[in-house]
């Protein structure tokens, strides 16, 4: 066990030195651009497997949080004048009571009727933002300032991307702990089966509102980040076909497995950009891609890597989420009763 | 004053009446065999008190409140705490989790806590580790504790829903065939166990069909029939029951 | 096939301009039209030897108009170094999400298509091509009333930042004409079903109905009007001037009334080169107006490379000098200090017997 | 006006309802999910269209055409992303039907260009005016052929034993195969089944529209699941009830409340509906007993 | 009638019977027993080829069916009654009973239900209720029906009396016993041991995937060791 967990802590610290060390080897505006790219869909990825893998909550909404937060990111800065140290974690939160008001009628659906009930409230922000011509209507927001930090400007690509590591890193750290302790086992009791985890004295209601809030907590830091980076946000950005490209990273990973939605978000975001040579036939070769890898490791990208790491990364593959309620799996004891 | 008490419970699905107004009393420490044909009622009467199904019509008190309005959680968190009788465990996670979940209702490190590391976190961690494993032991299968539930054969899988209970620290056990599955051998193995439990303070109801099980560990027995109660009383009483005879044992079979 | 390896050998010493563009995604054959344009241009300018003895060469990069991809391809081509300006994007907000990065890597951003008013807000080497929403409906506005001399006017306009600044300076214009707009219905790009936006109109018994939509929505729509039994005439701004609005639209869009980015009655030398060539290149299919903006695009980019003196930032300023510069849409091209077209000329026309003609002339 | 906004919003709504009743089947019943329907729609309308070039205007070919192929790539759908991963994880499937879905859009995309391709054959037969109330044709015509084939389903699905092994299947795929029944026989016919109503479905919003483009399953198939998902996923007849009350609610919103706000309220309502009954309008609660 | 040679059987990497042969004859009742985990329930599956990973050798009537497909099983004339009873929750009673006579004429299947409920007459009670709403010893008595529905050769039960009221397994025994008079080959996995032996001609031991005792059923009752591990007999 204990050398497990020296793995684990070895290669987290090694990840993350060389997550820092790049701009010492690296100098091109464009690997920075991805590599910032790549960190706010690490932050997406990691709070949709919150909800997807931990919790069984099949959320296919998940855009719409992030768009959240870049709005109010870009309105707080662009018509308040709060500055970035501000917006960031008010993104947050502002994104956050949105969550838990999904996340109260949540609690009643189950399977696909969530999937469809937040894959509904996405296309309902999206449409928001469209049609209300004081935030922007559909030209968006643009001249969002280059965010600063206690008077040091992290507006090249190359800071910004220490700093969204450093974020990054830190919300690892944090979710990790709280993934492997008393709440993270509740959540993956609750999705296992719900009703043995009521059982266990599991304030299931709390936990789901709660992970709901953290979820879209994080999602919503994420658009404040995506926001000040790019200075500009449109209701373009925040499409359901975005929701299902985060989907992609959380399954690419492996359900409820935190590194494997870090794998997942980097490669899905880096690897659209590699195949541009590819022309007209990119987008093909990108769905080929999906299917391949899937064929070659239907455990996630993480599927393949020794069970010690599997296991300490909980790894759980067999989640199902089209059965809407019961216990229906072949595996006899659980059945109906 | 009784530690359980039903008064007049009444469960009905649809045109099903399951239960009738049932009033049933249960003394603190005691061990309450509940038995009774098929589909009489028994798993129903349990997810009343557990709090899964509201009942129609009746009140409970447990320690002398009403805990009619609590939710399942609630009443776990007074101590009442059931295993299924179609099991139900948290099947990615192993045997030693599925324990450990079982002491959740009895601890208390919540998100910030944990999020920031607190040294008591770690420590009620590392105690519930150990608390577990010793359940795990006294269960005689502590070997299987890295184990996946989902792999486990039916009567482990029993086993482990039973020490799960168990470590929510019950003030209340309501056990649903836990014999099931175990042949006569384990079967007294559970006897010993389920006294043992009742000796730290317990109070247990437990629903089996293993006469050998439930006749040797019941203090008092109540029996269900249609959603009623059709007889009540000690074991021997039980079992020289004319209609619990013709019911539920079946002829010549009263002296098994 | 000699002379392209020649060519090919002595690629670094081309000229290379970007392209962020749809080519695939919900706008691909936007992207497709402009690449028709493209190849023509490039052909004209590299058959006569290029500039300045060099080739002009284009790089594509598919955006899907995701503004997103858009900022991506646009950290890509500033950082490559051979990129001396760029084209793109087709939408507004694809163009606007990539524009501070052009801007702060001083690298030409051309707007192909986008008619956005305030487009090229974001900087001083954000340039338009396209006539703005302001001008393309004080076009429409002053043919509509000429023409059909409307009392009631129903809109009809695409929910985004392209429909909506159609939809605004129409209705500006036609107040200030003193016209009534009696329904101002939208739909989402994605619609297929306009019948309960119809049906909204007709209950408002408009007697002309204005359309801010591309030529595919165009098309359903009329054809839809016309099977809710309306004959109010329509006009539409210049994105519905397309062949493909003939093929789709068939009978229903007979005497709709919109505008065309250049003449048709009387093409300029520049003009009929050009249809010629498409003609001939592309199996007789008719020019469109985003293939002619396409094509005016390079052209104007390889003017200013002419002008320059190869950095960057000296294709922007000539760019910017850019006067009276002879285009297959606009006769004369000439920026405003805004990086905007001055003194934009625009061409009614009508659909007649499933052909675009130029609109008779007017009765009064 | 109203009458005129009921007519548009059921001939709207049938449609939804021809591409829901395969989410139906697929997602309610077999409890798969997959997002390559669009795709399977799409193509059945192209392969149709295409034979229809092919074979001199015959419509009834081209509609078999379009039911055919469109069940044979469902066929393919299925051994391709869902047989070799039973038992696992449900995303792994879904993943592969995203990708498989984006890949077929730019193969047509490529193939035959990313234009609107007009229907070659006119259809409009006959026109009904109720006062001021419009009704063509081609508005009846989907609107029984959804509810006609739907019946149907419903039919198969809940009154023959083959219907009855499909329910099974999704409830315990290894005890179906102890009734001596194969359960990927019954995946695959699923499939079939759906994705060849799939095809139909694309012909005839095809031909309805005059308008057959590579990404015309794309939103087509999110409202379709949306209907699937209001009527209660899992029944035929709540796929027609979704559908047609998807539609009327899309063409209400526009008469009664701005049709910028359309979709979000029809998506408001969908959200409504499944909180007040979180199985769909006519889903049955699932016996979940403790 | 049945002859295992060597079976091994494994899930992933856990090897669940290590070494198992048996033999059910023509008309014959046996028993397997053993302690919880021995690997009774996966030998059965491994008969009917629930179990992927399976070596040796299964003969059914001489044909070698050692890789045989599930859905075939039943086909050859092997029904099983699965361990945790396997019943579709979301389709009625009857409909679950109809499914074990898929293949059936629809009066031959009338004929057959109607069997049934005169076995169980709570089900026909029960015919039009879900099958997951149906209480824990009603469930058994369903999927033993849906068992016999389709007219097996030979039945596989795994633990038919769980869960099932004392009067109940008396019924389900002397029913067992009857199925197998009436020419059905049996092969029982029961935890009530003493009951098992009681009907059956044979029985053998299961312990850690290994048989480790046969014999006809009156021996191993009298069997010290089978006494006091499984018979609660000290
Ligand atoms: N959700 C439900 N819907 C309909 N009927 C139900 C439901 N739950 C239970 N029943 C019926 O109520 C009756 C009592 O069921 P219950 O599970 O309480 O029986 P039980 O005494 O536990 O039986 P067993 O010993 O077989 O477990 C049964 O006939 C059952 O079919
Ligand atoms: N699905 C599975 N995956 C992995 N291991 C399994 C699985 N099912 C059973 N096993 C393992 O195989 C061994 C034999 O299990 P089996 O279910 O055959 O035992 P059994 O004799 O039927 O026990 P019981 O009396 O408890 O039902 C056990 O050690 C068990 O842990
Ligand atoms: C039709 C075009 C002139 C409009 C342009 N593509 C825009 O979105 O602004
Ligand atoms: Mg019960
Ligand atoms: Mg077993």
């Amino acid at each position: 066990m204990n050398s497990h967990k020296l793995l684990i802590g070895l290669s987290a610290f090694l990840g993350a030195g060389a997550m820092l060390l790049i701009p010492e080897l690296i100098d091109d505006e464009y690997v920075y651009h991805l590599l910032v790219m790549a960190n706010i869909y690490v932050l997406l990825a990691v709070s949709l497997n919150l909800l997807i893998g931990y919790t069984g909550l099949f959320s296919l909404g998940h855009a719409a949080f992030y768009g959240i937060g870049a709005y109010t990111s870009a309105l707080l800065a662009t018509k308040l004048g709060v500055p970035f140290a501000l917006a960031l974690p008010a993104s947050g939160v502002v994104t956050a009571i949105f969550g838990v008001a999904v996340g109260f009628p949540a609690l009643r659906l189950q399977g696909i009727f969530l999937a469809i009930g937040t894959l509904g409230f996405n296309e309902i922000i999206r449409l928001v933002m469209i049609n209300t011509d004081s935030i922007g209507g559909s030209s968006g927001i643009a001249g969002i300032p280059k965010p600063s930090l206690f008077g040091y400007s992290i507006a090249s690509s190359e800071t910004y991307y220490l700093f969204s590591s450093l974020l990054v890193i830190f919300v690892l750290i944090v979710l990790r702990r709280l993934l492997n302790g008393r709440p993270g086992r509740a959540l993956i009791a609750i999705r296992d089966n719900e009703m043995a985890a009521k059982a266990m004295g599991i304030n299931v209601t709390r936990y789901k509102i709660a992970i709901f809030g953290i979820s879209s907590f994080l999602a919503g830091v994420s658009g404040s980040l995506f926001a000040y980076y790019i200075t500009y946000v449109s209701p373009d950005n925040f499409t359901t076909a975005e929701s299902f490209a985060i989907v992609a990273m959380v399954a690419l990973g492996g359900m409820g497995n935190l590194f494997g939605s870090v794998v997942g978000a980097v490669v899905l975001s880096i690897i659209p950009e590699m195949f541009r040579f590819l022309g007209e036939f990119r987008s093909i070769i990108y769905g080929l891609t999906l299917i391949l890898i899937m064929y070659l490791l239907p455990q996630g990208i993480l599927g393949w890597c020794p069970a010690v790491i599997k296991k300490l990364a909980r790894a759980d593959t067999h989640v199902r989420f089209a059965e809407s309620a019961g216990e229906v799996k072949s595996n006899g004891a659980d059945s109906g009763k | 004053m009784a530690l359980i008490q039903a008064n007049n419970i009444s469960k009905q699905f649809g045109g099903i009446a399951a239960l009738k107004s049932i009033n049933i009393e249960v003394e603190q420490g005691e061990i309450r065999g509940l038995i009774g044909p098929n589909g009489a009622g028994k798993t129903t009467f349990f997810n009343v008190l557990a709090g899964n199904y509201t009942p129609t019509a009746g009140t409970l008190l447990f320690a002398g409140s009403d805990i009619g309005k609590l939710s399942i959680h609630e009443r776990v968190s007074l101590g009442i705490v059931r295993t299924f009788q179609n099991i139900r465990l948290f099947s990615s996670m192993t045997v030693l989790d599925n324990v450990k979940m079982g002491y959740h209702a009895r601890t208390s490190s919540g998100w910030l806590a944990t999020a920031i590391g607190r040294r008591w976190v770690f420590d009620e961690e590392k105690r519930l580790k150990e608390n577990a494993i010793s359940l795990l032991e006294r269960f005689g299968i502590e070997r299987i504790a890295d184990e996946q539930v989902g792999n486990l054969s039916y009567g482990h899988q029993r086993r482990v829903e039973i020490a799960r209970a168990m470590a929510a620290k019950p003030k209340l056990l309501l056990l649903d065939e836990p014999a099931a599955g175990m042949n006569d051998t384990e079967g007294q193995e559970l006897v010993r166990h389920i006294r043992d439990i009742r000796d730290q303070g317990v109070t247990i109801i437990i629903v089996e069909h293993d006469m050998r099980v439930v006749m040797s560990v019941s203090d008092h027995i109540s029996v269900l029939a249609h959603g009623e109660i059709i007889a009540e009383g000690e074991p021997e009483a039980i079992q020289g029951n004319q209609r619990v005879n013709e019911e539920y044992l079946g002829k010549g079979s009263a002296a098994c | 096939s000699k002379q392209e390896t020649k060519a090919e050998k002595k690629g670094e010493e081309d000229f290379y301009i970007g392209v962020s563009a749809p080519f695939t995604g919900d706008n691909a054959e936007y992207g497709a039209q402009w690449k028709r344009g493209f190849e023509i241009a490039l052909e004209e300018i590299n058959s006569k030897g290029g500039i300045k003895g060099k080739q002009l060469k284009l790089i594509f990069e598919d955006s899907q108009s995701d503004p997103k991809q858009a900022v991506n391809i646009a950290q890509k081509f500033t950082k490559d170094n051979r990129i001396l300006a760029t084209l793109g994007d087709f939408t507004t907000p694809a163009t606007w999400a990539a524009s501070p990065v052009y801007q702060s890597a001083g690298l030409v951003q051309l707007a192909v298509t986008p008619s956005h008013v305030e487009l090229t807000k974001p900087g001083d080497y954000i340039f338009q091509l396209n006539a703005t929403d302001y001008d393309r409906s004080r076009w429409l506005v002053e043919v509509a009333v000429n023409r059909f001399h409307p009392k009631k006017v129903a809109l009809l306009y695409l929910n985004n930042d392209y429909g909506k600044g159609g939809r605004d300076n129409i209705k500006d214009l036609f107040a200030k004409k003193n016209v009534e707009i009696v329904a101002s219905e939208t739909y989402l790009g994605t619609d297929k079903d306009f019948k309960a936006q119809i049906t909204n109109i007709k209950a408002a018994n408009p007697d002309l109905i204005a359309l801010v939509s591309y030529y595919t929505d165009a098309a359903a729509i009329a054809k839809q009007t016309r099977d809710l039994g309306i004959n109010v005439p329509f006009v539409a701004l210049p994105s519905v001037h397309n062949p493909s609005l003939l093929s789709l639209g068939g009978s229903s869009v007979e005497g709709l009334t919109t505008l065309a980015l250049f003449n048709l009655e009387k093409p300029s030398p520049v003009l009929k080169n050009f249809i010629e060539k498409h003609k001939a290149k592309f199996g007789g299919k008719d020019v469109d107006s985003f293939t002619v903006l396409a094509y005016d695009a390079v052209k104007l980019l390889a003017n200013a490379i002419e002008q320059s003196d190869g950095s960057r930032k000296s294709i922007r300023d000539a760019l910017a000098k850019t006067k009276d510069f002879p285009g297959a849409s606009q006769e004369k091209i000439t920026y405003s200090d805004k990086r905007q077209l001055e003194n934009v000329v625009l061409y009614p026309i009508i659909v007649k017997d499933g052909k675009f003609v130029p609109v008779p002339a007017l009765t009064n | 006006m109203i009458l005129q906004q009921l007519v548009n919003g059921l001939a709207l709504g049938s449609m939804y309802a021809l591409l829901a009743v395969g989410f139906s089947l697929i997602c309610g019943i077999m409890r798969m999910i997959t997002f390559a329907h669009g795709e399977v729609f799409m193509i059945g309308a192209y392969a149709g269209l295409l034979s229809v070039f092919l074979w001199g205007n015959n419509l009834l070919i081209g509609f078999l055409i379009a039911v055919l192929v469109a069940a044979a790539l469902g066929l393919l759908t299925e051994r391709l992303a869902f047989r070799p991963f039973i038992g696992g994880s449900d995303l792994t499937p879904a993943l592969i039907t995203i990708g498989l879905s984006i890949m077929l859009q730019d193969i047509v995309l490529l193939a035959v260009g990313a234009d609107t391709k007009p229907f070659p054959v006119k259809l409009d037969i006959f026109r009904l005016n109720i006062g001021d109330t419009v009704i063509s044709g081609l508005d009846i015509l989907v609107l029984s052929a959804s509810i006609l084939l739907i019946g149907l389903l419903h039919l198969f699905i809940y009154h023959t034993r083959w219907g009855l092994a499909l329910q099974a299947t999704a409830q315990n795929r290894d005890a179906v195969s102890l009734m001596g029944i194969r359960p990927t026989l019954i995946m695959a016919m699923a499939f079939a089944i759906a994705s060849a109503l799939a095809g139909a479905a694309g012909i005839l919003v095809g031909v309805y529209y005059n308008a057959f483009y590579p990404r015309m399953g794309v939103i087509m198939s999110l409202k379709a699941l949306s209907a699937a998902t209001l009527g209660g996923i899992g029944n035929p007849s709540g796929a027609i009830l979704g559908g047609l009350l998807l539609g009327i609610l899309e063409s209400l919103a526009v008469a009664i409340v701005s049709t910028s706000y359309k979709d979000v309220i029809a998506f408001a309502i969908l959200i409504a509906v499944l909180l007040i009954r979180p199985q769909g309008l006519l889903g049955k609660a699932q016996g979940d007993r403790a | 009638m049945l002859k295992i040679a060597n079976l091994k059987a494994s899930y992933g990497k856990i090897r669940a019977v290590h070494e198992v042969s048996l033999e059910v004859g023509q008309g014959e009742l046996v028993t397997l027993i053993g302690a919880n985990g021995a690997g009774k329930s996966t030998t059965l599956k491994s008969i009917v080829g629930l179990v992927q990973e399976r070596e040796g050798e299964i003969f059914f009537k001489g044909k070698n069916i050692s890789q045989i497909a599930p859905h075939k099983a039943l086909d050859a004339g092997i029904a099983l009654v699965p361990e945790g009873r396997w019943i579709f929750p979301d389709i009625t009673v009857e409909e679950n009973l109809r499914l074990g006579a898929f293949y059936q004429s629809k009066n031959k299947v009338q004929e057959l239900l109607a069997e049934q409920y005169a076995l169980f007459p709570i089900l026909r009670e029960r015919r039009n209720q879900k099958g997951g709403t149906l209480s824990g010893g009603e469930q058994q008595m369903l999927a033993i029906g849906r068992a016999l529905m389709s007219q097996p050769e030979l039945l596989l039960l795994d633990e038919p009396s769980l869960g099932l009221a004392p009067i109940l397994v008396n019924t389900v025994f002397q029913l067992i016993k009857q199925i197998n008079q009436r020419g059905i080959a049996v092969l029982l996995v029961e935890q009530n041991s003493t009951m098992a032996l009681g009907i059956a001609d044979r029985g053998y031991v299961l312990e850690l995937g290994r048989i480790v005792l046969a014999g006809a059923s009156t021996e191993l009752l009298d069997n010290k060791r089978v006494q006091s591990a499984y018979l609660g007999i000290a």
